[in-house]
C-alpha cells in the first residue's frame, strides 16, 4: 500500500549532542537537519524496548533510528500487526507464546539459528523454545526473561506471607490488591493457586469453572486494574500493597529506587515471561535487525537487557550473565543472578517451580478475555 | 440585595472552585521541578533534571515538530471550514440548510474515543492512516464547529447591508469578500486559529488512535503515562500550557474579551 | 441574490467543499462504523460480512450492561455535581462580581481547557493518592488518610476536572446574559433571594443551563481518561471497555458496537435535553 | 419630456408566496426627486433594491436608459445607494470608505484619495478624513455615507430612509442638504421614505404605495389635495373621509348622499352612474368652523370632543351624525370667537372643490 511507513525522515538530533545540556539545545533545536541521513527501524514491542537506554548505543554505532510503537499485550500486538501493511515493522519484540500465532499468520521472517548463540545458552528450554521452531526452522530468537509471582509491599505482608498466592486474600489487603490489566498472567496465577501446577494452561471446563471461581473470589480485596504505568506508580506510592499478574520486572524498577517491594515465587509455582526477538515479514531492513538482534544477544546487549530502564529480565547467555556480575555486581545480586544464590532464576527453572506463559489450551483466548471483563464489572 | 457576609462566603466560594481547578495545574509545575521520580509529600530537592531530560530527548522535540505542524495545519483547515460554513449560514437560506450545519457542527457531541475508533478505522481503509495527515483531518473535523461558532458570533455582529454595500460600490461578490467580509471577521479568525490550534495542540484521543508512528506532544504524555511514568510528563506539561496559554492569550486579547463585554 | 437558476459558482464555492470534506472525514467514519460492527473477526484480522454476531454477543453480555448502567450513572452524577458546584460560583459572578472581575474569572476558567488534561489528571494522582499531598495536608490536621484514588471518587474528580471550569463558564455567561431588570423587579415585588433564584432566574437560564449539562455529560461519557488512571478502572467504563475490545485481539466490531450503543445513548439524552431546553417554560410555577 | 431614465414595466417581485411589488409601472426622470413613500412593508424599500440590482424581479422589465436590467450584477450598475443603516465599513476611516468604491472600479491610489478628500471636503467633514468611522457622529456619518455614494458620480442616487436614525432637527438641517445637492448635481434622486414630512418637504414627484401597489403617483400637493384613493386619503395629511351613494351631478359636481347629509364634491374624470357607492375626502384644514350655519355649499352640524395642539396649530376632533369623526385644522388664533367647551355644537363647512372623490381601492 503506502511506502509512507517505511518512508525516510531525518534524524534531527543526535542523542551524544544533546546530552552536552539543555541550553544549547533549546537555542539550536534542528541543527542536525544537515547531517546524513539515518535509517529508521520500526520496532513494535512492550514499553521500554526502543528507549535510549537499550537501542541509544547501537544507533550510534550503526546510524541507525529506533521507531517505537508500544503494545499493551500479545493480543493488542497481533491486532495492531494485523492493521498496519506488511513490512511496516522491522522487528517484533514478542512474548514467546505469541510467537506461534505470529508464524502462522505469516507476519514473520524465518531467522538463520546459525547467526545466534545457541550453544551459550543458560537452560537447555532456551535453544529450543516452544513455538520459537517450526521444525529445523527457526522464527524467533529468546532475548531474555522474567518471573513472575506475588508481588508485595514488605510493610504490609512478610515474606512468609508472600509466599503462596493465599497471600492476596489477607484480610489487611481488602482493596489494597491490584492487578495487571491482562487476563494471561493473573488467570495463569489463579490456576497455580488451584493446584493445576504444570497443566495450568489446559484446564478441562470444571477447572476452568474453579479458576473463575477462585478469581471472583479474589474480586473483593481488588482496588483497581493498572496498566504498567499505573502498577507501576500504585505500588510505589502504596496506594497497592501487593499486585497480582507481575513480578520483579515491576517491583524490581522500584527497588532500584530504593521502594520497600519485592517479588517472590510463591510454593504454588511461578510464571515465566519470556520476550524473543521476531523479523517482521517484508522488512526492507533484515540485514540491520539481524545485526541488532546479535548484538542484544552478546554480553554487552544481554547486560543491557538486565539493566532496561523500564523494567529487568533476565540473561539468557552464560556470556551476558557472567558480564553482569562483572560490570553490574548489585544488579545481578539483587535479582539473584548468581550461581548458587536463593531464587536464581534459572535455578528455579531447574527446579520445575516455574511454568512458561502460554495461551489457554482447551479454552480460547477470547473465553479467558470475556471472563477478564466480566471479572472487571464485578 | 443583603450584603456583607453573602459577598464573602461567595467569595471564599469561587476561590475553592478556582483551586479546585488550579490545584493540578499548580501541583504539575511544582512536581516538574521536584526532584523525586515519584512525587509524594514532603517533596524532593528542586531540580531542573526532567526539562533537560525532555530537551536532549531528541524524539519530544520531534513530536513538538510534528504536533506544531498538525496543530497550524489544523487550524487553517478548521478555521477555512469554519470560516465558508458560517459564511453560508450568514448569507444564504436553502432547502437543507438544517441538515448542512449539522454536517459541521455535530462532531463535538460524539465522545472524542468514539471518533477515534472511526477514523482510525476510516482512514485505514482509506489508506490514511497513520501519517500526520490523518491527524490533521481528523482534528480538521473536530474542531472546526469551534471555528464555525467564533466566526459565526462575529458575522453576527455584521450590518448584512455591508456586503451589499460593497456590491453597489461596484465590488463583485468576491471583492466584497476580500475587502469587506474577512476584514470584518478578521478578529474572529485570528482567535479561531488560535483556539483550534490549541485545542489540536492537546488532544491525544484521536491523535493517538490514528497517528500510527507518528508521535505528537499529547501522545509521548500518553505514553509515558502509560508507561514509564516519570514527571518529564510534569515538565512537558509545563511546556505545553505556556504554548497553549500563549496562544489563548492572543485569542482573548484579540477577540473574546470583546464577545463577553458586548454580551453583557 | 439573484433568484436565477444557473449554477452560482460563488455560492457554491463557500458550500461544496465543506459538505465534500465532512462526508468523507465525518460521515464516512461514523457510517463504516456502524459498517464494522457487522464485520467478522478472523484471526485477528477484520473480515467483511454481515452478520449480527458482535451485536448478538455484546448485547447479552452481562458485563456490557454493567458497564453500560454504570457509565450512565457516574457521566450523569458528575454532570449533576458539576453544575451544582458551579452555580453558586456563577451565580455570584453574574450577580456579585462586577463586568471587569467577571471577565478576569472567565479567562482564568478557560486557561485549564489548554492545559493537557492528560497532565492535570496525573496530578490529581499525585494529589489523591494515599501518602498524597492532599491526605498529607489532612493528616496536619488529625484527618485521615482516606481512600480516594481507584474510587468513584476519584473518577469523579477526573471528570470535573474536565467539566467543571465549563460548566461556571457557561452557566456565568448563560446568567450574565438575564435582563438584570427582570431579577430586580421580582427583588422590588417581594420575591426572597432564594426564591428570585428558583423562580426568576433558572427559569430564564434553562436553555443555557441544558445546554451546559448536556455538554458536562458528554465529556464525561467519553472520557476514558478518569475511570481508567484515577478510577482504577472499576468497574471500567464503556470508554475502557472499547479500549479493552480493540487491545484484545482486533475486536474492532464489538468495539463498534459499543461506540454505535454510546453514541444511540448520547443521542437520545441529547434529545431529550433539547427538547426539554426549547419547551415553553410553564408560566407561574 | 426626453425618455425617462428608468422605466418600470409590470414589473413584479415574490419572496415564496409574498407579493412584495405587483404589477408595477413607472418612470423615473433624469433629475428629478423622487420620493417613494408607504408603511414598512409595502415594497417601496424592494423596489429600490431592484432598483440597485439587490434583487431580481420575478416578472417584467426594468430599463435603464433603455437597456434592460432584470438580471444585471449590482456591481455592474452604477446605482449607489445610500443606507438606513449607512453601511459604512467600521474597519476603514472615512476617506478609505470613501474610495470604496473607486477602489473596486479600479482607480489609481493618489486619484482616489483626491477625489475621496474632495467630496469630503465638500460635505464639511474633510477635518476627519482619518478618522475612524465609528468614532464619527451621526450627521458626520450621514455626510460620509453621501460622499462616499457621490464620489461615484453617478446619474441617480438611491437613498433608503438616510434620516430615520437622526434626531428632528439634524433631519431637517440634512433634508436642506440633500436638496441643495440635488438641485447642484441636477442627476436623479429616488428618495425612500416612510415619512410624509421628508418626502413631501424635498420631492418633486411622490410615488405612494400600499401592499405592493403604486396607490398614487403625483406632485406633494396634488396628492395632499387631491388623494386618489382612500387609502391615500388615510395616509396622507388629516383627511375627513365621508361614505355614501351617488345622486347624481353634471360636470360642475357630484351630489352624494352619506349618513352626515347630502354634499356636493368635485366631479371625477370618469363620471359614475347614480347609486354607486363612492368616498370623498375633505381635507381638515379646509374646512371652516362656525356657531351659525355657514353659506358654503356643504354644511353639516358636529359635537366637539377634544383639542389637540401643535404650536399654533390646533386640531379640532367633532362627531357628526352616525358617530363619524370630523377633524378641523386651522390656526389657534382662528378659533378666538368660537365657544369651545366640549360639548359645544359646531357648524362646518367646505367647498364642493375640497371634496375629492376617491376611487375604491
Amino acid at each position: 500500500m503506502e511506502k509512507s511507513n517505511k518512508k525516510q525522515q531525518k534524524h534531527y538530533l543526535r542523542r551524544d549532542v544533546l546530552r552536552i545540556g539543555g541550553g544549547v539545545v533549546l537555542s539550536t533545536p534542528f541543527v542536525g537537519r544537515a547531517w546524513a541521513q539515518t535509517t529508521e527501524i520500526n520496532m513494535l514491542a512492550w514499553y521500554g524496548h526502543g528507549e535510549p537506554d537499550m537501542v541509544g548505543a547501537f544507533e550510534e554505532a550503526n546510524n541507525v533510528k529506533f521507531v517505537p510503537k508500544y503494545y499493551a499485550g500479545g493480543d493488542n500486538m497481533l491486532a495492531l500487526i494485523a492493521q498496519s501493511p506488511p513490512g511496516t515493522y522491522d522487528i517484533i519484540l514478542s512474548d514467546g507464546e505469541f510467537v506461534q500465532q505470529l508464524n502462522a499468520a505469516g507476519y514473520i521472517e524465518a531467522l538463520d539459528p546459525n547467526d545466534y548463540p545457541f550453544e551459550d545458552m543458560l537452560h537447555e528450554d532456551f535453544t529450543k523454545f516452544p513455538g520459537h521452531w517450526d521444525g529445523d526452522t527457526l522464527y524467533s530468537m529468546i532475548l531474555r526473561g522474567g518471573h513472575l509471582g506475588v508481588s508485595y509491599n514488605t510493610t504490609a505482608m512478610s515474606a512468609e506471607e508472600a509466599s503462596s498466592y493465599e497471600g492476596f486474600w489477607k484480610p489487611e489487603l481488602k482493596g489494597k490488591v491490584g492487578h495487571f490489566d491482562w487476563h494471561l498472567p493473573n488467570l495463569g496465577m489463579m490456576s497455580l493457586k488451584n493446584g493445576n501446577g504444570a497443566g495450568l494452561w489446559d484446564l478441562t471446563g470444571d477447572q476452568w469453572q474453579a479458576v473463575q471461581d477462585t478469581t471472583m473470589s479474589l474480586r473483593q480485596q481488588v482496588g483497581g486494574f493498572f496498566d504498567y504505568g499505573g502498577t507501576f506508580n500504585g505500588l510505589k506510592n502504596g496506594e497497592m500493597l501487593a499486585m497480582c499478574g507481575i513480578g520483579d520486572w515491576i517491583t524490581g524498577v522500584l527497588e532500584r529506587d530504593g521502594a520497600p517491594v519485592a517479588s517472590v515465587i510463591p510454593k504454588e509455582g511461578g510464571i515465566q515471561f519470556t520476550e524473543s526477538y521476531c523479523i517482521g515479514k517484508g522488512s526492507s531492513k533484515a540485514d540491520l535487525v539481524k545485526s541488532f538482534i546479535q548484538y542484544m544477544l552478546s554480553p554487552e546487549g544481554q547486560v543491557k537487557s538486565a539493566q532496561m530502564l523500564a523494567y529487568p529480565g533476565f540473561c539468557v547467555t552464560k556470556a551476558g550473565r557472567a558480564m553482569l556480575q562483572e560490570v553490574d555486581p548489585k544488579e545481578a545480586k539483587r535479582s539473584h543472578q548468581m550461581d548458587g544464590m536463593p531464587n536464581d532464576p534459572i535455578a528455579l527453572i531447574n527446579e520445575g517451580r516455574i511454568h512458561y506463559r502460554d495461551i489457554p489450551q482447551q479454552q480460547s483466548l477470547e473465553d479467558w478475555n470475556d471472563f477478564w471483563s466480566e471479572y472487571k464489572n464485578a | 440585595m443583603h450584603g456583607r457576609g453573602l459577598n464573602i462566603i461567595l467569595g471564599v466560594y469561587v476561590a475553592l472552585i478556582f483551586t479546585f481547578v488550579f490545584a493540578p495545574i499548580f501541583f504539575s509545575l511544582v512536581f516538574s521541578f521536584n526532584s523525586q521520580r515519584f512525587p509524594t509529600i514532603p517533596l524532593g530537592e528542586f531540580s531542573t533534571e526532567w526539562y533537560a531530560k525532555i530537551l536532549s530527548d531528541p524524539d519530544i522535540w520531534q513530536a513538538v515538530r510534528n504536533s506544531v505542524i498538525v496543530s497550524t495545519t489544523t487550524a487553517i483547515l478548521a478555521t477555512t471550514l469554519g470560516f465558508c460554513t458560517a459564511y453560508t449560514d450568514f448569507r444564504y437560506n436553502f432547502r437543507f440548510k438544517g441538515p448542512y450545519l449539522a454536517l459541521i457542527l455535530l462532531p463535538p457531541t460524539i465522545p472524542l474515543i468514539i471518533m477515534a475508533l472511526a477514523m482510525l478505522a476510516w482512514l485505514s481503509r482509506l489508506g490514511l492512516s497513520g501519517q500526520l495527515w490523518s491527524i490533521i483531518m481528523a482534528h480538521s473535523v473536530l474542531t472546526a464547529p469551534f471555528a464555525m461558532a467564533i466566526i459565526r458570533l462575529r458575522l453576527h455582529q455584521m450590518d448584512p447591508d455591508l456586503e451589499a454595500a460593497a456590491w453597489n460600490l461596484g465590488g463583485t461578490e468576491w471583492q466584497a469578500m476580500r475587502h469587506v467580509i474577512v476584514p470584518f471577521c478578521m478578529p474572529a479568525i485570528i482567535s479561531s486559529l488560535c483556539l483550534t490550534a490549541a485545542v489540536s495542540f492537546d488532544e491525544f484521543a484521536v491523535a493517538w488512535f490514528v497517528s500510527g508512528l507518528n508521535k505528537t506532544v499529547p501522545i509521548v504524555i500518553l505514553e509515558i503515562v502509560q508507561g514509564n511514568i516519570d514527571p518529564q510528563v510534569n515538565a512537558i506539561g509545563t511546556f505545553v500550557f505556556l504554548t497553549s496559554i500563549s496562544l489563548v492569550v492572543a485569542a482573548q486579547v484579540i477577540f473574546i474579551s470583546r464577545q463577553i463585554k458586548s454580551h453583557s | 441574490m439573484s433568484t436565477k437558476h444557473k449554477i452560482d459558482l460563488y455560492a457554491l464555492t463557500w458550500r461544496l467543499p465543506i459538505i465534500l470534506w465532512q462526508l468523507i472525514f465525518f460521515v464516512g467514519p461514523v457510517v463504516f462504523m456502524i459498517a464494522i460492527s457487522f464485520f467478522v473477526v478472523k484471526n485477528y484480522r477484520m473480515t467483511e460480512a454481515f452478520e449480527f454476531v458482535n451485536w448478538q454477543r455484546m448485547l447479552t453480555r452481562g458485563y456490557f450492561w454493567d458497564s453500560y448502567w454504570y457509565t450512565l450513572f457516574i457521566a450523569s452524577l458528575s454532570a449533576a455535581i458539576a453544575m451544582m458546584l458551579a452555580f453558586p460560583a456563577a451565580w455570584a459572578l453574574a450577580f456579585r462580581a462586577s463586568e471587569n472581575l467577571r471577565r478576569g474569572a472567565v479567562f482564568l476558567l478557560i486557561i485549564p481547557f489548554f492545559t493537557s488534561y492528560l497532565v492535570r489528571t496525573f496530578s490529581w494522582y499525585v494529589i489523591l493518592a494515599e501518602s498524597g499531598v492532599l491526605n498529607a495536608m489532612l493528616g496536619y490536621v488529625g484527618l485521615g488518610p482516606f481512600k480516594m484514588l481507584n474510587t468513584h471518587f476519584g473518577t469523579v474528580v477526573g471528570y470535573l476536572t474536565l467539566t467543571l471550569p465549563l460548566a461556571v463558564i457557561l452557566q456565568t455567561v448563560t446568567m450574565a446574559n438575564i435582563d438584570k431588570t427582570l431579577v430586580e423587579a421580582a427583588r422590588n415585588l417581594g420575591c426572597k433571594p432564594l426564591a428570585t433564584i428558583w423562580r426568576v432566574v433558572l427559569p430564564l437560564s434553562k436553555t443555557g443551563f441544558v445546554v451546559t449539562a448536556l455538554f458536562c455529560f458528554i465529556l464525561a461519557f467519553g472520557d476514558f481518561v478518569a475511570p481508567f488512571y484515577l478510577g482504577g478502572s472499576q468497574e471500567p467504563t464503556l470508554p475502557i471497555l472499547i479500549l479493552d475490545t480493540t487491545k484484545s485481539g482486533q475486536q474492532w466490531p464489538r468495539a463498534a458496537v459499543v461506540a454505535i450503543m454510546m453514541m444511540l445513548t448520547l443521542f437520545a439524552v441529547a434529545f431529550t435535553a433539547i427538547m426539554l431546553a426549547y419547551r415553553k417554560p410553564k408560566v407561574a410555577r | 419630456m426626453t425618455e425617462p431614465l428608468v422605466t418600470f414595466r409590470n414589473v413584479e417581485k415574490r419572496f415564496g408566496d409574498f407579493v412584495a411589488v405587483r404589477n408595477m409601472v413607472l418612470d423615473i426622470h433624469e433629475g428629478e426627486f423622487l420620493a417613494i413613500m408607504g408603511s414598512s412593508g409595502c415594497g417601496k424599500t424592494t423596489t429600490l433594491r431592484m432598483l440597485a440590482g439587490l434583487e431580481a424581479p420575478t416578472a417584467g422589465e426594468i430599463r435603464m436608459a433603455g437597456r434592460l436590467m432584470n438580471d444585471v450584477k449590482p456591481h455592474e450598475r452604477d446605482t449607489p445607494l445610500v443606507w438606513q443603516s449607512l453601511a459604512l465599513f467600521p474597519f476603514l476611516t472615512a476617506r478609505e470608505n470613501v474610495e470604496f468604491g473607486l477602489k473596486m472600479r479600479g482607480v489609481g491610489a493618489a486619484e482616489r484619495k483626491r477625489r475621496a478628500l474632495d467630496w469630503l471636503d465638500r460635505m464639511q467633514i474633510a477635518d476627519f478624513a482619518e478618522r475612524n468611522v465609528a468614532t464619527l457622529s451621526g450627521g458626520q456619518k450621514q455626510r460620509v455615507a453621501l460622499a462616499r455614494s457621490l464620489v461615484m458620480e453617478p446619474k441617480m442616487l438611491l437613498l433608503d430612509e438616510p434620516l430615520s436614525a437622526l434626531d428632528a432637527n439634524l433631519v431637517i438641517r440634512m433634508q436642506g442638504v440633500l436638496t441643495k445637492l440635488q438641485k447642484e448635481l441636477g442627476i436623479t434622486f429616488v428618495y425612500v421614505t416612510h415619512s410624509q414630512s421628508e418626502a413631501f418637504a424635498m420631492a418633486d414627484r411622490v410615488v405612494i404605495m400600499s401592499q405592493g401597489d403604486i396607490a398614487q403617483v403625483g406632485s406633494p400637493k396634488d396628492i395632499y389635495r387631491t388623494p386618489a384613493n382612500r387609502f391615500v386619503a388615510e395616509f396622507v395629511g388629516r383627511n375627513n373621509i365621508l361614505s355614501g351613494k351617488v345622486l347624481g351631478g353634471d360636470a360642475k359636481g357630484m351630489q352624494i348622499a352619506t349618513p352626515q347629509g347630502t354634499f356636493t364634491a368635485q366631479t371625477p374624470q370618469t363620471p359614475l352612474a347614480p347609486g354607486q357607492s363612492v368616498s370623498f375626502a375633505v381635507s381638515a384644514d379646509l374646512l371652516t368652523l362656525s356657531e351659525t350655519e355657514p353659506d358654503t355649499v356643504n354644511k353639516a352640524q358636529a359635537t366637539l370632543i377634544s383639542e389637540e395642539f401643535i404650536g399654533s396649530l390646533v386640531t379640532l376632533f367633532l362627531e357628526g351624525a352616525d358617530g363619524m369623526e370630523f377633524k378641523v385644522q386651522m390656526q389657534e388664533r382662528a378659533l378666538m370667537d368660537l365657544d369651545l367647551s366640549p360639548g359645544a355644537t359646531l357648524w362646518l363647512g367646505w367647498d364642493a372643490a375640497s371634496a375629492s372623490i376617491l376611487s375604491e381601492g
